[in-house]
């Protein structure tokens, strides 16, 4: 799973398939960041709390 | 993963069972399991979760009476190679508790990796493979006899035949103790090899000529179909590419060797490129 | 700050986040994770073995009679796995199925672990050693104060060896004739050998050089005589390409294996004997020159198969005249032709005209004492002890029958008839036992009929039992003396090898004893000790391993270090010719019961997977039997798909079997491999002592057949029983 | 977390600098502190004090003066068998070897003497480099390595350590190291498979087979 | 009693009726439990599997639920990737249907492996060679994109959305829903077609075993068309279930007509490959190892024959594509609920014959095939998911906004 595990060799097999799984890994862990962040945000500036449409 | 283990020459250990020879006497099976700690319970005659690393498959040519034939045939792990070393359980185990090892041509099981997910039994098609649904337990007493050279499995793995892989281990070592690499013939022996009072199986170096298995089948260069007369792997034509190695002077145990059509001929089959992948 | 709620709520939250991002930062969670994990690698109820140094002890197994060298391996002082030994003369390497589950036997939960006394409510109590000699010694004490000594017997599996020779000096000082040994095929062909040629020989069969073996119904590979030795015999007869026929209504292993199997109706092994004869002087095949010059009584035999026509023995037999005739051919043909008998794995005697027509046929073809033959053989005989000093009551009861009738009229060349044991006790009038000792045997399971040899030793006041087991005797003796089991004891063993040589074999303890137990031997002596008169007299050892060492003289450092001593050709090569005139014909030897009530005919089979003589299995053994002959705590017994159908039966069913003897619940297994209206059944299962991985699986057969004697020898030579199997 | 964000509602209404006033930012991030502290606390120094169990060895012995009086070293008393396994930790019988008697007024050495040679007793001595039962460790494959590389100079240390058991995996605490994050400064303080991979990977080119190590 | 909780402008039954059904239904959820902490506790010997079916009613019933679960991903990829508009009425119900069977699916693995304490090794040790691995890693990845689907919707909840805080956050979320939507889309096609590469690549099966294209055998992206065919297929089954139960109509008929469309069209494509690979496995491949066609329907036993291809491809796959692609048919309410009942059966059976003939079917020419009987506990176990899933969805129902068209579809007179 890392490269400091046991298991792992460099090798195309390891990239592509762990190279998948970190690149969604990442994406989804981004994409939460920024949600979080950008809600703390908008709190903090102060231009959240109104109850706007959001669809 | 790189395989350059320096200089050292690769192995392919492997057995040739002589059914002629053998008697079903089952002495392989107990040498098996008091070898490798094999665990039993009160009631072992539900055959589906009895654990013998070696089994012994009663064969018959179904024919009725008089002229009904019966063969035994004893079944450890084939120790397949696949395509480059590519057994059906090893590559799909999903935590490498199993492996291939291409310095001596065994498959390993891990236990204490393995977590239990029985895929790699789904994949075998020989059934070898054996998974512990009970926690073993000895009679008080019993545990005496248990070998430290075997760890004994927990509840929940799955195991199978090592081809007595320890014995291996252990014979390394008297070589190492004495300045050698490589090993005689006769210092590593299955335990089955060892008890099998017909002598029906032999054990050794399918690589090297002067082994007794090699000159009993001459495996051909590629994907080791045997040559020898009389010769036959179990399930050749899946490409599994097994070790074990089968003699039988009858054509009808020759045949159940493998799955035909109805117009095939036994032992004409087989040549294709053993399967596998990744 | 005030603490509110909502407060509360944001600075416990606050807190808890801190926690959460510290502990995810910090060891804990993922060094848990992994020891966790670990934790499952070694559960502490999964035993570990632990490590030493490893060493190799040589000694003989005696768990059966086939007496095969063996190598235990050891870590510190734990035996962790037997294993053949290569340069024993009989097994070579090779080890069976039951030799290499010796361990849980020795470890296992049946051993016996101090002396026992039966208790007024029936269970046993712990008593020691002293005691419990005293208390077989006041028995005997007693019984011969008042001359009653001959109501003691001794019932033992074997008549060899020096704990036999004591078993038999302790019975003659102590005035009782009755030692009572159990018989299997070679006594009977002992005896036939006895009366055709007069010689005192056993026969050996070089089947390891023959290059045609006819069968009638050995289990060559099933554990016939020694089951290792055979199998590889076996093995090289397929090396050399030489021929195998089986003669025998069920396809065993052995039939299996044959290149070829001739099916025959079950009991009429010897009319096809005397058919096959008939062809040899029919046809002139037999070996003039040999006949000519070792044998008399030709013209009487010539007379006696004169009737035995292939025609009219196919009738009887169910095998074609042009199969006999061919097959008498092939046999006479051969270079190195041998005929063997004895049912199975030959624990059971057979009729004297079977094995007297076998020999016959070994002597027509000139096969004897030759490689690949049959050899007469004097076996090696080191118990030579001056005679015992006997006084009046010794001397009195010594003179007194024996109780089995064995030795006199004419059964006199009969040692022992040991099925007889359970009539004479259960007959109207007074029981003779008073007291009997049980060596090495298991009768409550082995002995035919074994339901009347229960209710037999339930007569019997005073029984010991020697067993290191809680067998089914020993649950019934009044006191059990445990022996060591085979791997904490020394015994001396009687071997005999390919071409008709021999050797000495001595087994010896490869482990400190685990348990209070004592070799038979050895409370043997200290019983004589404890005895009156010229009884401790005649035991002036100081214990057995002394008793040995003083025997064997200067053979004994020799087998200490090496484990046997192999004899020259002890073949006997005898002036007395051979006498065809001895065989006769004492007609069928019948089976019990009636056609009309029992349709069928039940017989059992062995296997090297189930022992099922004075050993029961040990779980391993259980662990291999195949789910056609057990599958739960049913026996399976074999039939004829026709048969089946005729009677409605069906694969795995229920149903119920009947014979005169006794009635079970078996289950069905289809088997193309038996003949019609023939049944049969594993032997070695049913026990009902022993630990729950044998006890209550399955049937014994012996409970269904009862005592067949033979005419010629008086031994039981039952082979089989009528049955009747229907639908449950 | 949910509820350190219900914190930041109140934002808009007190609108105030970070830190004090009423204060509730500052507090937030002091109760974040102190969680954040005190768990890094319990992970890196109460865990492994609760994790495993201390255990003395029942004979404090003295591998310096064993060292000084034999002439083979380490393998005078840790030796391989003619099969070439190793024979590990000395059993009684070569004890007595030298200490039939008491050679000084060592109370170890009379402890030794008294309760276990005397008593033919083996001396139940903790392990502190034994693997688990599934692993198979060749020494004669690493003979010709320095012992010091995986046992440290345990050959010249004169007093035994306290033997540190995990409570839950029932290891040595060798195994997995002193150190509860699992640093090592020395190639022998950690016992892990990744140690023996590291060094194989470097030695032979590859971590090896499955079965070389296990059993 | 519960009002605080439950949406604006919408009607729930009774608190007490609601608590009542959920004690029903909660009992067999703890039966399940009981029957997962004796498998827990005491082993895997609580199951009826042996060592010749090593896989069994757990794993058919994890692909099962995970095929039918896929409603979510490809209903979300129209939604937002390709922006089929309509479906945003659907997407909530697709995502908590699919949360309720990624999250069954964890759990049945959870109990299904022997040492579920190690199972963690599954990730740290992983073989990436392995397709279990590949299934492990794309399903608790791809779960944990349909927690954060489901997360807006929690966060909805009137009492919740009072908050600004996940009022701003739900709203944030919705804005990006689109990338995590596209990775939860990425994930699944990998690890459907994984869990159909579990059973392709057994070539020591040839009943399982199918050619390859690159490191792929044909399963893996026949198992991936089928779970986007067929899931919309189980999503629409649910929907008119939950209307059925509710006696309201909650969606409207035009959205279930595009899903059900585009479903119909997927499965008749899915049914063109699914004949080809069968066709040539059954030519090609199978002969090529000595087996006929009928050597794997010729089970004495009677349940694996000709029937349960014929079951599975004509009757679960030919006629619900046939009824789904025609636009009258399909607009018939009784032909499109049988024809989505029967594509769901199809799929399940699919699974079924991938997962437990592959068992069955006897390999060595002198075996027989193998039989298995489920016992109580695995029973339990399978039903616990269901019970599990009727009590989520039935809060979600009541307490979240789940479907947007409920208030206009059904307005509440006060």
């Amino acid at each position: 799973m890392f490269p400091f595990s046991f298991e792992w060799v460099w090798d195309m097999g390891h990239y592509v398939f762990l190279g998948g799984m970190w690149y969604a890994i990442g994406i989804i862990s981004l994409g939460l960041t920024y949600c979080i962040g950008k809600t703390i945000l908008d709190m903090v500036s102060g231009k959240g709390g109104g109850h706007g449409d959001h669809h | 993963m790189k395989e350059n283990h320096s200089n050292d020459k690769a192995n392919k250990f492997g057995m040739v069972i002589d059914l002629d020879k053998c008697t079903g006497c089952g002495a392989c099976m107990v040498a098996c399991m008091s070898e490798n700690n094999v665990p039993f319970k009160k009631d072992e005659s539900k055959k589906l979760d009895s654990i013998t690393w070696m089994h012994l498959y009663r064969l018959t040519n179904k024919k009725p009476f008089p002229d009904t034939e019966v063969c035994y045939l004893p079944r450890p792990c084939m120790h397949c190679e696949g395509a480059h070393g590519h057994p059906p359980c090893v590559s799909v185990c999903p935590a490498t508790a199993t492996d291939y090892d291409k310095k001596t041509g065994i498959v390993s099981q891990i236990y204490t990796r393995c977590f239990g997910c029985r895929y790699c039994m789904g994949a075998c098609p020989y059934h070898a493979r054996y998974f512990n649904w009970w926690d073993p337990v000895w009679p008080e007493g019993m545990e005496n006899y248990l070998s430290p050279n075997v760890s004994p499995r927990m509840r929940g793995v799955v195991e199978k035949c090592s081809l007595c892989f320890h014995r291996y281990q252990l014979a390394m070592d008297k070589a190492y103790h004495e300045g050698r690499k490589e090993l005689e013939e006769h210092e590593y022996q299955s335990s089955c090899t060892q008890a099998c009072p017909a002598g029906a199986i032999t054990f050794g170096d399918l690589n090297n000529p002067h082994h007794q298995v090699h000159k009993m089948v001459k495996p051909s260069k590629h994907g080791g179909k045997p040559t020898a007369t009389n010769a036959f792997r179990l399930l050749e034509r899946l490409g599994t590419n097994p070790k074990i190695y089968y003699l039988s002077s009858k054509e009808w145990v020759r045949r159940l060797g493998d799955n035909y059509l109805p117009e095939e001929k036994t032992g004409e089959i087989g040549n294709h490129q053993p399967k596998g992948h990744h | 700050m005030k603490i509110d709620r909502r407060n509360f709520l944001t600075l416990g939250g606050s807190l808890v986040a801190g926690g959460v991002v510290g502990t995810t930062l910090s060891p804990l969670p993922w060094k848990l994770m992994d020891d966790a994990a670990i934790w499952t690698q070694n559960w502490s109820w999964t035993p570990v073995p632990t490590d030493g140094k490893v060493s190799y002890e040589n000694t003989v197994c005696t768990l059966c009679p086939g007496r095969c060298g063996i190598s235990v391996r050891k870590v510190a002082s734990r035996a962790i796995k037997i294993e053949g030994r290569k340069d024993f003369p009989v097994n070579k390497g090779g080890i069976c199925i039951l030799g290499l589950s010796g361990l849980q036997l020795l470890y296992g939960p049946t051993r016996v672990k101090t002396p026992l006394m039966k208790t007024g409510n029936g269970t046993f109590k712990t008593i020691s050693w002293d005691e419990a000699i005293e208390s077989v010694s006041a028995k005997l004490n007693e019984l011969r104060s008042s001359g009653k000594s001959d109501s003691v017997a001794f019932l033992s599996d074997s008549d060899q060896g020096v704990t036999a020779g004591l078993i038999k000096r302790f019975l003659k000082a102590y005035g009782s004739p009755n030692f009572i040994s159990e018989a299997t095929f070679k006594d009977a062909y002992k005896l036939a050998l006895k009366k055709m040629q007069g010689i005192d020989a056993e026969a050996n069969f070089d089947i390891d050089n023959a290059d045609y073996v006819l069968s009638f119904g050995s289990g060559i590979i099933e554990g016939w005589e020694s089951p290792v030795r055979m199998i590889k015999a076996n093995s090289a007869l397929k090396t050399r390409k030489a021929k195998l026929c089986q003669i025998e209504p069920r396809l065993s292993m052995t039939a299996a294996k044959a290149d070829k199997w001739l099916p025959v109706v079950p009991g009429t092994e010897k009319e096809l004997a005397l058919a096959l004869i008939h062809v040899i002087l029919k046809k002139s095949l037999y070996n003039k020159d040999f006949v000519a010059r070792n044998t008399v009584g030709l013209d009487k035999l010539t007379q006696l198969t004169d009737s035995f026509s292939p025609e009219k023995v196919s009738g009887i037999t169910g095998i074609k005249p042009e199969d006999i005739m061919a097959l008498a051919a092939d046999f006479a043909r051969a270079s190195h032709p041998i005929a063997i008998c004895g049912k199975g794995q030959g624990n059971t005697p057979e009729s004297m005209t079977q094995i007297m027509a076998v020999h016959t046929l070994n002597t027509l073809v000139g096969n004897i004492n030759k490689k690949g033959g049959v050899f007469t053989v004097s076996l090696p005989d080191y118990v030579t002890w001056d005679q015992p000093e006997m006084d009046e009551t010794g001397t009195t009861g010594n003179s007194k029958d024996r109780i089995d009738g064995a030795g006199k009229g004419q059964y006199k060349d009969t040692m022992s008839l040991a099925h007889r044991l359970a009539g004479i006790v259960n007959a109207q009038g007074k029981n003779p036992v008073e007291a009997l000792f049980v060596s090495g045997s298991n009768p409550l399971y082995t002995f035919t009929d074994s339901i009347a040899v229960k209710k037999a030793f339930e007569k019997i006041p005073f029984i010991v039992s020697f067993s290191s087991f809680m067998d089914e005797t020993a649950k019934m003796a009044s006191i059990i003396l445990p022996n060591h089991t085979n791997l904490e004891r020394f015994e001396d063993v009687i071997v005999s090898t390919e071409a008709g040589k021999s050797a000495i074999g001595l087994a010896k303890p490869v482990v400190d004893p685990r348990f209070d137990t004592k070799p038979t031997g050895d409370a043997l002596i200290l019983i004589a000790k404890a005895l009156e008169g010229s009884v401790a007299e005649a035991f002036s050892w100081e214990s057995f391993e002394a008793c040995l060492e003083e025997t064997l003289g200067d053979k004994w450092e020799e087998l200490k270090e090496n484990g046997f001593l192999e004899n020259a050709d002890s073949a006997i090569a005898s002036n007395n010719k051979i006498d065809f005139s001895a065989l006769t014909d004492n007609g069928l030897a019948a089976i019990e019961g009636d056609t009309a009530n029992f349709p069928l005919t039940l017989i059992p089979y062995d296997s090297l997977r189930l022992a099922h003589m004075n050993i029961g299995s040990p779980p391993f053994l259980i662990k291999t039997v195949e789910d056609t002959v057990l599958k739960g705590n049913d026996i399976l017994v074999e039939i004829n798909p026709k048969t089946a159908g005729k009677l409605n039966l069906s694969e795995g069913k229920y149903a119920k079997l009947k014979t005169p003897k006794g009635t079970v619940n078996v289950k069905v297994h289809l088997f193309e491999g038996i003949m019609p209206g023939v049944i049969a059944m594993a032997r070695g299962l049913g026990h009902t002592a022993y630990d729950d991985y044998l006890a209550g699986k399955g049937v014994n057969f012996n409970e269904l057949i009862g005592p067949v004697e033979d005419p010629a020898s008086g031994l039981d030579i039952s082979w089989g029983i009528r049955a009747n199997l229907t639908k449950a | 977390m949910s509820a350190s964000d219900d914190n930041v509602k109140d934002v808009p209404s007190d609108n105030h600098e970070e830190g004090h006033g009423n204060g509730s930012i500052g507090f937030v991030i002091l109760f974040f502190v102190v969680g954040l502290i005190g768990s890094l606390l319990t992970g890196w120094v109460l865990f492994p004090k609760l994790l495993y169990s201390q255990k003395e060895q029942p004979i404090d012995f003295n591998h310096q003066i064993h060292m000084d009086a034999v002439s083979d070293g380490c393998e005078s008393c840790h030796f391989f068998r003619e099969d070439g396994s190793f024979s590990g930790v000395p059993t009684i019988a070569q004890c007595i070897e030298c200490h039939e008697e008491a050679q000084t007024e060592d109370p170890n050495e009379i402890k030794l003497v008294q309760e276990y040679i005397a008593n033919g007793e083996e001396v139940p001595w903790l392990v502190y480099a034994r693997q688990p039962d599934c692993v198979f460790f060749s020494h004669a494959a690493h003979k010709e390595m320095d012992c010091t590389t995986c046992h440290g100079d345990i050959g010249h240390s004169e007093n035994l350590k306290t033997y540190e058991e995990n409570r839950l995996t029932g290891y040595s605490r060798d195994i997995w190291g002193h150190n509860i994050g699992g640093f090592k400064k020395n190639t022998w303080d950690r016992m892990k498979m990744d140690d023996c991979a590291e060094c194989h990977e470097r030695e032979t080119g590859s971590k090896g087979p499955c079965f070389q190590c296990h059993k | 009693m519960d009002s605080a909780l439950i949406p604006k402008g919408v009607k729930r039954c009774s608190f007490p009726q609601f608590s009542i059904g959920i004690l029903i239904v909660g009992a067999v959820l703890l039966w399940g439990v009981y029957a997962m902490l004796l498998c827990w506790f005491k082993g895997l010997n609580q199951t009826g599997m042996n060592d010749s079916y090593g896989f069994a009613l757990w794993i058919w019933a994890d692909l099962a639920v995970i095929a039918l679960g896929g409603g979510a991903f490809f209903t979300g990829l129209l939604r937002y990737i390709i922006g089929k508009d309509e479906l945003k009425n659907i997407i909530n119900f697709a995502v908590v249907i699919g949360f309720i069977c990624y999250s069954s699916a964890l759990l049945i693995l959870g109990i299904d492996v022997g040492q579920p304490i190690r199972s963690w090794f599954i990730f740290w040790h992983v073989n990436v060679h392995s397709m279990l691995a590949e299934v492990a890693f794309c399903l608790s990845i791809y779960f944990s994109v349909l927690a954060i689907e489901f997360v807006p919707l929690i966060l909805e909840q009137k009492q919740i959305d009072e908050i600004p805080f996940f009022h701003n956050l739900a709203h944030n979320m919705h804005e990006i829903m689109a990338v995590f939507a596209a990775t939860g889309a990425f994930l699944s096609c990998f690890h459907q077609g994984s869990l159909g590469g579990v059973a392709g690549v057994l070539f020591g099966r040839p009943f399982a075993f199918r050619e390859h294209l690159l490191v792929w055998p044909w399963t893996f992206f026949l198992f991936t068309w089928s779970a986007a065919a067929y899931g919309p297929c189980f999503t629409i089954l649910l929907t008119k279930i939950m209307e059925g139960i509710t006696g309201k109509k909650l969606v409207k008929d035009n959205v279930i007509d595009l899903l059900a469309k585009i479903s119909g069209w997927m499965i008749a494509s899915y049914m063109v490959a699914k004949l080809v690979d069968t066709w040539y496995w059954a030519t090609v491949t199978a002969p090529s190892k000595g087996l006929t066609f009928m050597d794997f329907y010729s089970d004495g036993s009677g349940l694996y024959t000709i029937w349960i291809i014929i079951a599975e491809l004509f009757i679960g796959g030919i006629v619900p594509a046939i009824i789904l692609t025609n636009k009258s048919w399909r607009a018939n309410k009784a032909l499109l609920l049988i024809a989505i009942i029967l594509a769901a059966v199809g799929v399940c059976l699919n699974r079924w014959v991938m997962v437990l003939q592959v068992m069955a079917h006897p390999v060595l020419p002198f075996e027989g095939w193998f039989a298995y009987m489920p016992s109580w506990q695995e029973v339990a176990t399978t039903i616990l998911p269901v019970a599990y899933g009727i009590i989520l969805a039935s809060l979600a129902y009541r307490y979240l906004p789940v479907f947007p068209q409920e208030r206009e579809l059904n307005p509440v007179e006060d």
